[in-house]
């Protein structure tokens, strides 16, 4: 949407190191530690997360080379449970669930909304903090021996029969969980009451819309796997038996609870990365998001349907049949927003003028990615085959598709895509482009052969299998290191870029959006005017530039 | 919420607001939104009370049995008094009395730890009896695991109902400060409100509490 | 060299066919819809690459047909094959009349199956082709799951609950049993093999091994131990109900419900008694076996008490 | 609805007179005093229950709106009073009808199925796979 700023042709605006920017406005450690201001919080996020992000693959290489060879022989049984609880705390409570609200989401809220800042600048800090004491209390249960539960604390073996340190793996959570909670909370009241006149809900970009409906999970969703974790922590620390059978607790209680929470929290993962897909897609075709409205409201439908449908982690453990079958049809259900999503992008894409920036590349694969994980969850979803197929590879190739084909590439693709606007200076393009295909192919190379042996039957969480079960996991351990060399690649150049990369004006991808109308870096305070917003978003009109 | 402030007129405005009434409906609504995590933190534990008191209907009623129902009453009361109080100290800080709403709210904090002293003692007879889930919980009582399930609710429901009760308190001594300083006025309460919203909120939860906890089983008759 | 690395697992149980049948169907259709999402994705990407830098390509309109149709085929799709997959789980559901019981027993990495004949194993099930296998299943310590991919089937063992599983194996061979539950340091090693046999060599089998005392006998000698036969006798003449003829019939509870007397009910009854107490009877006077008997031994009182019959038959 | 910025700096917000918050107190009072007398009444089995949390609901409900001031706020808030009190419903709802849906024990006996829990199913057509022999008949319990 193009927005009547009163100020000059921005190309006017002198050149970014001679004017105040959000990163040269104040140079002191103090000011960045203290900083009230999103964008610089948006990098402080990113920081962290990148760190926490490197320490979850860091475990998966472990898991990935044990994996080498049946025999349990590079790791111990114990340093094999704790390796892999490490990836899966590590990554799901510390870098997916903050990945793209806390760093994009944290940055492009108040620009995209017309407001100087989110709601409430000092809780975004807080949020920031809650988040770092939340991973101390995570990094400290490793030191302290690691946890060797899982991500899921399971009980009762995460509640009696585990004497490794879950209590603070639990309260790491917890604490994590809050952060994510003040974030939800601040980006909902900042879209709700702090949008620019004229900026009503069907002008706002697509990449709100998903924002919108992610803090409405994390804001209904977090608190009750809170508490849940604190009964784990009271039940390990006090005795009070919440889960144990032996006190007349029921394990499965803890199940409902906890998935109440977690399968949401998968679409908390992946809803802000289809956002970030429908900005990159219309951005790189030049063409308005086909069909703006059913993107939109499929965005919110994923929200509200992802709440009804946890059962189908429960198939197997004694569920009575009749909740099976209503969780097994709802989960079918909350596969339609997606396929809307996707149907819509290739409308999107037809007849665009596409092109093949290091973005886009992410976006194409993104699409290739998500299809076969959103795809691969039809068979979890039937109760038939999910007998066969739940808690084996299947799964966990299922969802690292959704997650890191769908989650993480669009973190790197909303990443590329808005270098520019974060730091004013462009990535190195070609370099981007070899990650971004070598990315998509070290994917599958590692995660489709976990189809395969997930079907033979090879079980989760398993440092010892079966021999004729080693061809898949040597290709997927090669595929694995393929995968990290594509991590590590955009890492530095992004960092070199951010200090050596060339200057670009404010518009570089020519897209259209409130944040392609500020200087890039933008001043702290976003507007050098007040915004009033007239039209549609994405509106790329026939006339030449 | 409120920063920095610099002219008389707009003190307690912040700066990213456009005018007061933005902030005190960001604020508000940001308020009720914090307590719908707080309907869902609590509900948790209701879920699991409520399965576990349909598994075992008699422990959990035995174990009622032994609460002072007088005790619970009171502090009903006592929390219902409190809720009147910060609904007046709200009203008063709108109209820009500020020693009016300190006042309120100073009575509002007595009743707050009036309750939490009642609480003390119930917990006190409770450790004295042995009655604390846990190594030391004394399993010669009839149906014990019904009991020491519903003293687990008992205490993790009670307990984190009081944590908010005593967080409650330590902001309201914040704000009776500032409303001693007298910097509320009539354009500028938000703070007072929201603080209202929240300790309404925990007398909410106290008032599902009572009757599930300590009323279960009056019907049998035998307290 | 395919040989050691099978690309798909036997199908060694009469519903395994079923589960790959379905399971193919929803590859087809994986196939399809991957396939042409990233084929027209990548056919647009190159047919519509961007010409020049400052190009506007058409904008595009608005279909509702289009709509309608992209959420109107998935749903029609997803809905085929959760008719399919849940009429699948259904019929696979009630284990059928007359199968052959086999009582499992979890523990931290190992499998404890007992024969009601009497013979155990561990981490080892032999039985025959053809006959249907019912397993009752339960855990002493943290839940496991019963997982045999041969079989196409897995259930939890969930602490504190009976659950079934069951299958009819209808190839003979020797298949993988795994757990598949996380249940700890030893959890990759809680794993063993299922021999289903002709029946004559499950005969030889039989008689090879070394019988114990068959389950009912164990369960006999257990209910004389613990003193259960002071109030329970067989004339009802004892302070507590007589346990003659009762498995599987509706026992009346004091608060008026009515029960079938199940495993899960004489378990319950076992462990802890006040929590369905016979109508007639106090609910004081049976103390609790709570941590005095272990999962096999309940598993044993209750086979004991299901050979109880009223007339003096000779016990089976 | 987020854009009605108030004609220059001043909040108009009217503010209820006394007699209202004492009269809800009063209520509240009134009210806790019925739940006593309410429990002390056995409406028999759960019906306890659904009648103590109806009088804790018609408390909460008086305070949300006349001391909360949700009665004055906008549509956005009572939404989201309702929203939060909606999914914590969801959770309830959904658990228990797993645990309820568990208590129809089958026992295929000769004559059909029979389900023991307090829900009769009703008579369903015997699903007799059909194994390779059927041995002796014998019960078989889920």
């Amino acid at each position: 949407m193009s927005a009547t700023l009163t100020t000059p042709p921005v190309s006017t605006q002198p050149p970014a190191e001679h004017r105040p920017t959000y990163l040269n406005i104040t140079k002191t450690i103090g000011s960045w530690l203290l900083t009230l201001d999103h964008k610089r919080i948006c990098l402080l996020y990113l920081l962290s997360i990148a760190l926490f992000f490197s320490i979850g693959g860091f475990a998966a290489m472990l898991v990935r080379l044990e994996l080498l060879t049946p025999a349990g022989d590079f790791l111990t049984a114990d340093g094999y449970n704790k390796a892999f609880t490490l990836h899966g705390i590590m990554m799901v409570f510390f870098f997916l669930i903050p990945s793209i609200p806390a760093t994009m989401g944290n940055f492009l809220v108040p620009i995209m909304v017309g407001a100087k800042d989110v709601a409430f600048p000092r809780l975004n800090l807080m949020s920031w903090y809650v988040f770092m004491f939340g991973s101390v209390l995570a990094i400290t249960s490793v030191l302290l021996g690691g946890v060797d539960t899982g991500w899921t604390f399971y009980t009762p073996y995460s509640s009696t029969y585990s004497n490794s340190a879950v209590t603070f793996a639990a309260l790491g959570a917890f604490v994590a969980g809050f952060s994510s909670i003040l974030t939800g909370l601040n980006f909902m009241v900042t879209i709700h009451k702090m949008r620019a006149p004229g900026l009503t809900w069907f002008r706002l970009p697509l990449f709100m819309w998903a924002i919108y409906s992610t803090s409405v999970i994390q804001i209904l969703g977090t608190p009750v796997v809170a508490i849940t974790l604190v009964m784990v922590a009271l039940e390990r620390t006090l005795q009070f038996g919440f889960f144990d059978p032996k006190l007349g607790g029921d394990p499965i209680l803890f199940q409902h609870l906890f998935w109440f929470y977690s399968h949401p929290a998968v679409y908390i993962m992946i809803l802000p990365a289809l956002g970030v897909i429908s900005e990159v897609i219309s951005a790189m075709s030049r063409r308005k998001v086909y069909g703006y409205t059913f993107v939109a409201m499929s965005s919110v439908a994923i929200a509200i349907i992802s709440f009804i449908v946890w059962g189908h982690h429960m198939f197997t453990s004694g569920q009575s049949v009749y909740a099976g079958m209503v969780f097994s049809f709802l989960t079918f259900l909350v596969a339609i927003p997606s396929a809307i999503k996707v149907f819509n992008w290739l409308g999107t894409m037809y007849q665009g003028s596409i092109s093949f920036a290091t973005p886009m590349i992410y976006a194409l694969g993104f699409l290739g990615l998500f299809a076969v994980g959103g795809l691969t969850g039809l068979f979890l979803a039937a109760m038939g085959t999910d007998l066969h197929m739940h808690d084996t590879y299947f799964v966990v190739a299922h969802f690292h598709y959704i997650m890191v084909g769908g989650a993480v590439m669009g973190f790197y693709a909303g990443l590329h895509y808005w270098w520019p606007k974060i730091t004013g200076r462009a990535y190195p393009e070609f370099l981007g482009q070899v990650a971004g295909t070598l990315m998509f192919f070290g994917f599958n190379f590692t995660f489709f052969p976990q189809f395969l042996v997930g079907y033979l039957g090879m079980p989760r969480r398993y440092h010892a299998y079966p021999a004729e079960m080693q061809v898949f996991n040597i290709l997927s351990s090669v595929g694995a290191s393929i995968l990290a060399i594509a991590y590590i690649l955009p890492a530095i150049y992004l960092a070199w870029s951010f200090f050596y990369g060339k200057r670009v004006g404010d518009n570089p991808w020519e897209a259209k959006g409130l944040e392609w109308e500020i200087p890039s870096p933008p001043p702290t305070e976003n507007f050098l005017k007040p915004v009033v917003v007239t039209e549609e978003p994405y509106t790329y009109t026939k006339e030449a530039h | 919420m409120s920063a920095q402030s610099h002219t008389a007129e707009s003190r307690g405005l912040a700066h990213h607001f456009e005018d007061f009434n933005q902030q005190l409906d960001a604020s508000t609504f940001g308020m009720w939104l914090f307590l719908i995590t707080e309907i869902l933190f609590f509900g948790g534990l209701f879920a699991g009370y409520a399965l576990y008191r349909s598994h075992m209907p008699e422990g959990f009623q035995t174990a009622s049995s032994h609460l002072n129902i007088f005790l619970g009453g009171f502090n009903t009361v006592v929390l219902i008094a409190s809720s009147l109080t910060m609904a007046m100290a709200v009203r008063s800080c709108q109209l820009g009395d500020n020693p009016k709403t300190r006042n309120f709210l100073i009575a509002t904090l007595f009743l707050g730890l009036v309750f939490l002293g009642v609480k003390v003692i119930e917990y006190g007879e409770k450790i004295e009896h042995h009655l604390v889930p846990g190594p030391n919980f004394d399993t010669s009582i009839p149906f014990a695991q019904g009991q020491q399930m519903f003293y687990n609710f008992y205490f993790a429901m009670t307990g984190m109902h009081a944590l908010h009760m005593i967080i409650g308190s330590g902001l309201l001594i914040y704000f009776i400060v500032r409303a001693h300083q007298g910097r509320y006025h009539s354009n500028y309460f938000g703070p007072v409100e929201i603080m209202g919203l929240y300790w309404h909120f925990v007398d909410i939860v106290w008032i599902f509490l009572f009757p599930l906890l300590y009323l279960l089983g009056l019907h049998l008759g035998g307290h | 060299m395919w040989k050691d690395f099978p690309l798909f697992p036997e199908a060694a149980s009469t519903s395994a066919r079923d589960v790959d049948l379905l399971y193919f169907f929803i590859v087809a259709i994986n196939v399809i819809f991957t396939i042409g999402v990233f084929a027209v994705a990548v056919y647009f990407a190159i047919k519509y690459r961007r010409k020049n830098e400052h190009e506007i390509p058409p904008q595009p309109g608005h279909s509702t047909l289009f709509e309608v149709v992209s959420s109107a085929v998935p749903t029609v799709i997803v809905m085929i094959i959760f008719g399919w997959g849940t009429w699948l789980f259904y019929v696979n559901y009630i284990p059928p009349k007359g199968a052959m019981d086999i009582f499992v027993v979890g523990k931290q990495w190992m499998w404890k199956l007992q024969h009601p004949e009497g013979h155990r194993e561990i981490n080892e099930l032999h039985i025959p082709v053809g006959q249907t296998v019912k397993l009752t299943m339960t855990t002493e310590d943290v839940l496991h799951s019963f997982y045999v991919p041969a079989f196409r089937t897995k259930k939890d063992v969930v602490p504190g609950h009976y659950t079934t599983l069951w299958f009819t194996p209808n190839k003979v061979g020797k298949y993988h049993l795994f757990c598949a539950e996380y249940c700890g340091t030893q959890h990759s090693g809680m794993i063993g093999w299922v021999h289903v046999m002709e029946p004559a060599d499950y005969e030889a089998w039989l008689q090879g091994t070394v019988r114990g005392e068959t389950m009912s006998q164990a369960g006999e000698r257990l209910f004389g131990r613990l003193g259960c036969n002071t109030c329970h006798k067989a004339d009802n003449s004892g302070r507590c109900p007589t346990l003659e003829n009762v498995f599987n019939e509706p026992v009346r509870l004091a608060n008026g419900q009515t029960v079938t007397a199940d495993e899960a009910y004489l378990r319950e009854s076992i462990l802890k008694p006040t929590a369905k107490v016979v109508a007639g009877y106090q609910n004081q006077e049976m103390p609790s076996f709570q941590g005095q008997v272990s999962e096999d031994n309940v598993l044993q009182l209750v086979a004991y008490i299901k050979s109880l019959k009223k007339q003096p038959e000779v016990k089976k | 609805m987020a854009q009605q910025h108030g004609n220059g700096h001043s909040v108009q917000h009217h503010v209820a007179p006394v007699i209202h918050y004492v009269g809800v107190w009063l209520l509240l009072m009134l009210l806790t005093g019925l739940t006593v007398a309410v429990a002390t009444v056995d409406f028999g089995g759960s019906l306890n229950t659904v009648v103590a949390l109806a009088v804790a609901g018609v408390k909460a409900t008086a305070v949300i709106w006349i001391f909360m001031e949700v009665r004055h706020a906008q549509p956005l808030t009572k939404l989201s009073v309702i929203t939060g009190i909606f999914f914590l419903v969801i959770l309830l709802v959904f658990t228990f009808g797993d645990y309820f849906g568990r208590s129809t024990t089958f026992t295929p006996l000769e004559e059909g199925w029979r389900s023991d829990g307090p829900h009769s199913v009703g008579t369903v057509p015997e699903l007799e796979p059909k194994p390779a022999h059927a041995p002796a008949k014998g019960p078989a319990k889920h």
